[in-house]
């Protein structure tokens, strides 16, 4: 299992559904990361790790879904099983299969659910989107334009994050995901323009950052806050409805699953299916948020606290 | 002399990798005395006064002050044993005052609640008593006492090195080559300097490849030679001749020398 | 020492000298131009190059990106964005002072917080234990890189570099990566987030926090100017041996300055817990090279013994006025980068030749 | 000279002079046991220390991870994954070898290969074209570190702090933070991924890459102690006023040396391409940090002017030893990063045990 | 004399800051001559020859070499030139070896293919030449060409520097102060090289604090006093006690001194 970094919760929780399942199935199971997020190198030397070490398998979050690919490609000569995991590759079918949250579809439901609750409103919400990092890796940019789309905001260049020109944007920046850079990018914003009432946020750590500075600008009440991940703390904040709502992916599942699909492989020799319809096995998002709208299914807090990971 | 040596040094060896330094060697200072040290270049002066003062702790051998054995482990040890030392570096702060150096390691505190419990430095004592005893010197004509050593030139910086010592020996004071880059008037101070602090009673070491000085102010000579004392002559008894002669070993020392 | 012509055989040739003059080397006041002047006045107070850049930068921004920006109340919000790197900016400056580098404030800091965070929220220890015990942590790891760089000799640079990683792994180690929420430290140790407190003065908003970060300069300057151990830093910093032979325990200084350094980390620490409002391991992650270009824009010099501690105030003060500045005015993250690179170029650029004049 | 005892009237006790004897200082051979033994062998030839310490990791994880590491395959592995780091690392001791250091070689490299690919997959130039661009625009940015080291004298820490930013920003603003895909290089100018390929013997799989490094650290080699140049880049970084003095033209040499490090950076670019095998702008990060850890652990003197190229070669090589053999055993990333800080600490101060026996 | 000086320099200014090192200072070097250059510590001895060897760039006044105008922008152009000097701060690389020092940017190449294009450096025919060359002078017992200057002694250090540039120097050869911290005997050795380089018609500056050597080996002497040159004196017509006493101001210069 190749995971992006290790500093960020979400594959720390994906390693442990692994491990878990593993241990379960009888396979013996290796972890690599990252030092930091977008550390490509460290993962093509994991890759090259696990073909020296005649790995059945492996299961692989990229952080360079283009530049990977060689590397992939190396592994599956080798008679390597590669299945790709919560990111997709570009080409998609550079991998054997694909369990993946669609990252985009993820955005989309927060996006969707934001306009609706802002109902007429939306037409001059005052938008502040905080995104990852400058170098826009690709969830980064899947789940902005996703968002976007869900909201209602014509998209330029689908790959590119801050091209928009609609008035509604106050403007991007950048968080580095985590709660310091969340907090200091939502001020910066409200400091373009105080009156924002809908803050995208790319993971829920940011969300909470950007929760401190809206209470520190007195402004919590009456701004819509929504994110992407679905971990237990964030959900929680749901509950306490300090994020409005927030898009539930589920790690672990795609980690056993693939594992499961691996085991299968090295037994019988089967190809996963993708599911119908997609290019890649959908491992599933839902919306989890107390105030459901119209048209957008979702989930209360009290069952994505069951489903949540870490 | 029966008068007790009031710093002995007995047998000292220092080795630097497969240089051997110090080679066994001996070394006497009597009270109230000026003994000179002289020695080719790489005899092992330097380091056989750097052992005594603590800058560096010899491999082997003994050392005495007043008669009490001392293994000093820093300068520090040995300043607060009353040694007092002008080393071939001069050992100042570039970037500190003269005042700062002059005090460095013995700073003067506030009286009271500030000095105590603050530890606040009592700069205006300090510099105060830096001037005077500058001015006491007459080696220099400071223009400011707060100015940094690095804008003083060669001289200047060499009289802040002997005052420091001057002013705080209490023992010994040992100096290094103080005049190698002095001029003739500069020179010429220092060595009344060192009269002067002869008459107030306290020995000195003195280190100078200047014979002309080195017979003038000194009581004894001790002569240095391929890391060990040759011997130790009476610049009365003895010419510069002879003592070139012995520290470059083209003569053979007296008997009697080799004992005093 | 009128006797001085009386001593014994002197040299004849030195009997003239008791006539010689006493007077010292020609001076020439030459100020030039006003540059000149400028420039000299700047060499008598050099802490006054960093004031000037940031005044300079405030006015600029000022016109640049408006009024939204020299409100009282964006000014104060600057204060509450740069506290953190500040604070480790002050650890950064003693180490740097002694010609030494610390490249683990970053890391030293965050190990701190999620320490503090384990002890006050996951185990429920006491607020107040639990940070102590953080302070402590701070101190031994900045304990642990003057160890290795006194006794073991090896070159700052390197010993924090290893400990930077070390630190760091520790960090994940003992958290998981797993964020402390806000809402758990209020319920189990709202102490921790103490510093995130704030007081209004007119739009403008102090966080407890700021005025830590301008507490801890101010206690620091006047430890390094008004006490021996301060001066002995500088001598330390200047010229290490010239220290040890003059008397000075340069490698106890050393010791106690990273010890220090690493003491003012772990404050940063329950600092950085109020800022976040969270313990977050992720954050701070380039906290070390930030603070260092705090300290250079400042003024100190790398090479050890030169600066005053306030400069790396303001010189974090200056980096935080371009982010937000730039910010304002609407530029894109990738030219703040761009920006803040040619900041430090420039900013030092400017103090080296303030200080090429000599004496 | 026989006749300089008739120098005019010389001071009369010099006549003895002549007689003088002409022995040299004592020496002795004190080899007390074998462990001083060992210590002096290898003070007489510092260069061996890196190379025990690898070739006792190797042995080491031989074990511990098992013939799966002992591989042919994965000992070649090793050296592709290296070869990146390692000629950084080369370029990066030019510059340490003058007593300076460029923490903007990543950065640098990573820009070159984005002008590479932008050049000849999107613009479409011929491969050679844009590769040879890519090398002067890797060479130009080099020459700026170099200029603003001598010309406008900052400390190279701050220099290349700066423009480790600026050329970050310039590579995320030129690749828009886009990949260009392999597919794509393949269509376009293959000869971007030249130093992919990669040849077997029994097993063992060299790339060329792989042999591009040993080349460059050979040529290096040669061009710092066979060359006149190289011997000034050594006395610049030993004592830089001495060297001018001396009639070195210091500045002009400092600002080839820079140009010479950015130089090599541009071909680590195009190696880099094909190492990857697309052009990945978010890659190499960390690579600055990672040379510097080489060099260093290489054993190569920060002060400059001491140290042997082909430490770096090596330190590499045991950096990359201790990532594939940790990986192997199966330790977590966490731990890994843990014992490379270890290791980095450890390494230098075996090195610095050993010079410490002077002459 | 009617014979045109080889170098001479007219009305240099260099200012430090507010300190001004050289007030229109002038300098006149005639062939073959050995030239003292004296004064006290801080009187911008140092500073005149810098300029002259183009370690610094005065602010004012010009230098002329063989009648014609020069202007060194780095000491590299002065040593083309074929001026040679002696630092007081010996200026040579500690970690290179002896030979590597003696040749720093002049280093000789292999002859044909492997020198041209290769640029190898024939490092036998060097080390073979710099033994030589030390031998020759006497000035010191090397065991190993190749070893590192840093292991020398500070004696041994001067020497190599000393043959250094009396190797090289086609026109002048300046020294400043090369005997400050050697022994008796090793500054002797020096003292004869400056003889025997003279006799080999090279004209020599020579800076020192020391009398004896300098009316030893002396033509002329140079005083140098605030920053300018006071006068010049011809040591067979004066006395060290005048010498010292023009350069500490107890004397004012005999009128035709000034001007000689
Ligand atoms: N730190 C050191 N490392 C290696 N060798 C050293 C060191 N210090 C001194 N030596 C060697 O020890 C010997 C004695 O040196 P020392 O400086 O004591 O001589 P000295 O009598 O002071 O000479 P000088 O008159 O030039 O000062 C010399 O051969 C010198 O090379
Ligand atoms: N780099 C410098 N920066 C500032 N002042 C300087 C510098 N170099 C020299 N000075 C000043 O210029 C004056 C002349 O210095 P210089 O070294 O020429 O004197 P000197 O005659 O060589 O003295 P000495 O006999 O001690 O060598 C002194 O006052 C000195 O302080
Ligand atoms: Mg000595
Ligand atoms: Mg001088």
């Amino acid at each position: 299992l190749i995971t992006k970094t290790d500093i960020n919760p979400f594959f720390v929780k994906m390693k442990e559904g692994a491990s878990a399942k593993a241990e379960e199935l009888g396979v013996d199971l290796s972890t690599y990361a990252g030092k930091i997020d977008g550390d490509h190198e460290t993962q093509v030397q994991a890759i090259e790790s696990c073909i020296a070490s005649g790995a059945k398998g492996i299961l692989l979050t990229a952080s360079d879904t283009k530049a990977i690919v060689p590397a992939v490609k190396k592994a599956r000569d080798a008679g390597i099983l590669v299945i790709a995991l919560d990111t997709p590759l570009e080409p998609i079918d550079s991998a054997d299969a694909t369990f993946a949250t669609d990252n985009f579809k993820a955005g989309e439901l927060i996006g969707q659910w934001a306009a609706k609750t802002l109902g007429d409103e939306a037409a001059n919400a005052k938008i502040a989107l905080l995104d990852l990092a400058p170098s826009q890796p690709s969830v980064d940019v899947l789940r902005n334009q996703g968002f976007l789309q869900g909201f209602g905001i014509e998209l330029k260049d689908e790959k590119m994050i801050g091209d928009e020109d609609d008035p509604r944007i106050v403007g991007n920046d950048v968080t580095s995901g985590n709660e310091e850079g969340g907090r200091k990018a939502m001020e910066n914003l409200l400091q373009k323009d105080p009156d924002i009432n809908v803050v995208y946020t790319i993971n829920e750590p940011a969300a909470a950052g950007a929760y401190e500075a809206l209470k520190s600008f007195g402004k919590e009440e009456g701004v819509l806050l929504v994110s992407v991940d679905g971990g237990c703390p964030g959900v929680q904040n749901v509950k306490e409805g300090i994020i409005g709502a927030t898009s539930q992916q589920y790690p672990l599942l795609m980690a056993s699953m693939g594992i499961e699909a691996i085991k299968k492989y090295a037994d019988s020799g089967e190809l996963p299916e993708p599911s119908p319809g997609l290019d890649f096995f959908n491992t599933g998002v839902t919306l989890v948020t107390d105030q459901p709208v119209e048209g957008v299914e979702s989930i209360d807090s009290e069952e994505g606290l069951e489903r949540c990971w870490g | 002399m029966t008068v007790q040596p009031i710093l002995t040094a007995r047998g000292l060896v220092k080795r630097y990798g497969r240089v051997v330094a110090l080679n066994h060697a001996d070394f006497d200072l009597y009270p109230g005395e000026v003994l000179a040290v002289i020695g080719d270049n790489g005899a092992g002066k330097t380091t056989l006064i750097k052992a005594i003062s603590g800058a560096i702790r010899p491999d082997e051998g003994e050392i005495r002050l007043d008669g009490q054995k001392v293994d000093f482990r820093s300068p520090l040890e040995a300043r607060d044993a009353g040694i007092e030392t002008v080393h071939q570096t001069l050992a100042l702060s570039p970037a500190l005052s003269i005042a700062d150096n002059m005090f460095l390691g013995r700073e003067l505190r506030k009286p009271g609640f500030r000095g105590r419990w603050l530890r606040a430095l009592d700069r205006d004592k300090m510099e105060e008593v830096a001037r005077q005893k500058l001015n006491e010197l007459g080696l220099l004509t400071i223009q400011n006492i707060r100015q940094a050593v690095e804008t003083l030139s060669g001289g200047q910086r060499q009289g802040v090195a002997v005052v420091r010592a001057a002013t705080f020996g209490s023992k010994v004071i040992i100096m290094d080559e103080p005049t190698a880059a002095l001029g003739v008037k500069e020179s010429r101070k220092v060595l009344d300097l060192i009269q002067d602090v002869k008459s107030r009673g306290l020995p000195i070491v003195l280190i100078s490849h200047n014979m002309p000085h080195v017979f003038e102010v000194a009581d004894r000579i001790h002569v240095h030679r391929l890391g060990r004392r040759l011997c130790v002559i009476d610049p009365k008894k003895h010419t510069m001749s002879d003592a070139v002669a012995y520290m470059t070993g083209a003569m053979e020392p007296p008997v009697e020398a080799a004992v005093a | 020492m009128s006797d001085a012509g009386a001593a014994p055989h002197k040299q004849d040739f030195e009997e003239v000298l008791d006539r010689s003059d006493k007077s010292v080397a020609a001076f020439e006041g030459h100020e030039k131009n006003l540059m000149d002047r400028l420039q000299h006045f700047l060499h008598g107070n050099p802490t006054m190059v960093p004031v000037i850049v940031l005044a300079i930068s405030i006015i600029a921004f000022g016109f640049i990106a408006g009024d939204r920006f020299f409100s009282a109340f964006n000014l104060s919000l600057i204060m509450q964005q740069v506290s953190i790197i500040g604070i480790l900016a002050a650890a950064q400056s003693l180490v740097i002072l002694t010609a030494g580098i610390d490249l683990s404030v970053g890391a030293n800091m965050v190990l701190a917080s999620v320490i503090m965070g384990n002890l006050g929220v996951q185990l429920g220890l006491p607020a107040p234990v639990a940070i102590g015990i953080g302070f402590i942590c701070g101190a031994l790891a900045g304990a642990l890189n003057g160890f290795l760089v006194t006794k073991v000799r090896l070159p700052p640079f390197i010993v924090t570099l290893g400990t930077w990683n070390i630190f760091f792994a520790l960090n994940l180690w003992l958290s998981g990566a797993q964020s402390i929420r806000s809402q758990d430290i209020d319920a189990q140790a709202p102490l921790l987030k103490f510093f995130g407190e704030s007081i209004n003065i007119g739009g403008a908003q102090f966080t407890f926090g700021s005025m830590l970060m301008v507490l801890i300069f101010a206690v620091l300057w006047y430890v390094l100017n008004r006490t021996a151990w301060g001066r002995h830093v500088y001598a330390v910093g200047d010229d290490k041996d010239a220290a040890e032979l003059a008397g000075i325990r340069t490698s106890r200084t050393l010791v106690q300055v990273y010890a220090l350094a690493g003491l003012v980390c772990g404050i940063a620490a329950w600092a950085a817990i109020g800022r976040v409002g969270s313990v977050s391991p992720q954050s701070f992650q380039e906290a070390n090279l930030q603070s260092i270009t705090a300290v250079v824009i400042g003024g100190i010099s790398l090479f050890g013994g030169r600066g005053s501690i306030i400069g790396p105030l303001v010189g974090a003060l200056i980096v935080g006025v371009f982010n937000s500045g730039l910010r304002l005015a609407g530029v894109d993250v990738l030219w703040q980068v761009f920006a803040i690179g040619w900041l430090t170029i420039i900013a030092v650029a400017m103090d080296q030749w303030i200080r090429k004049v000599s004496a």
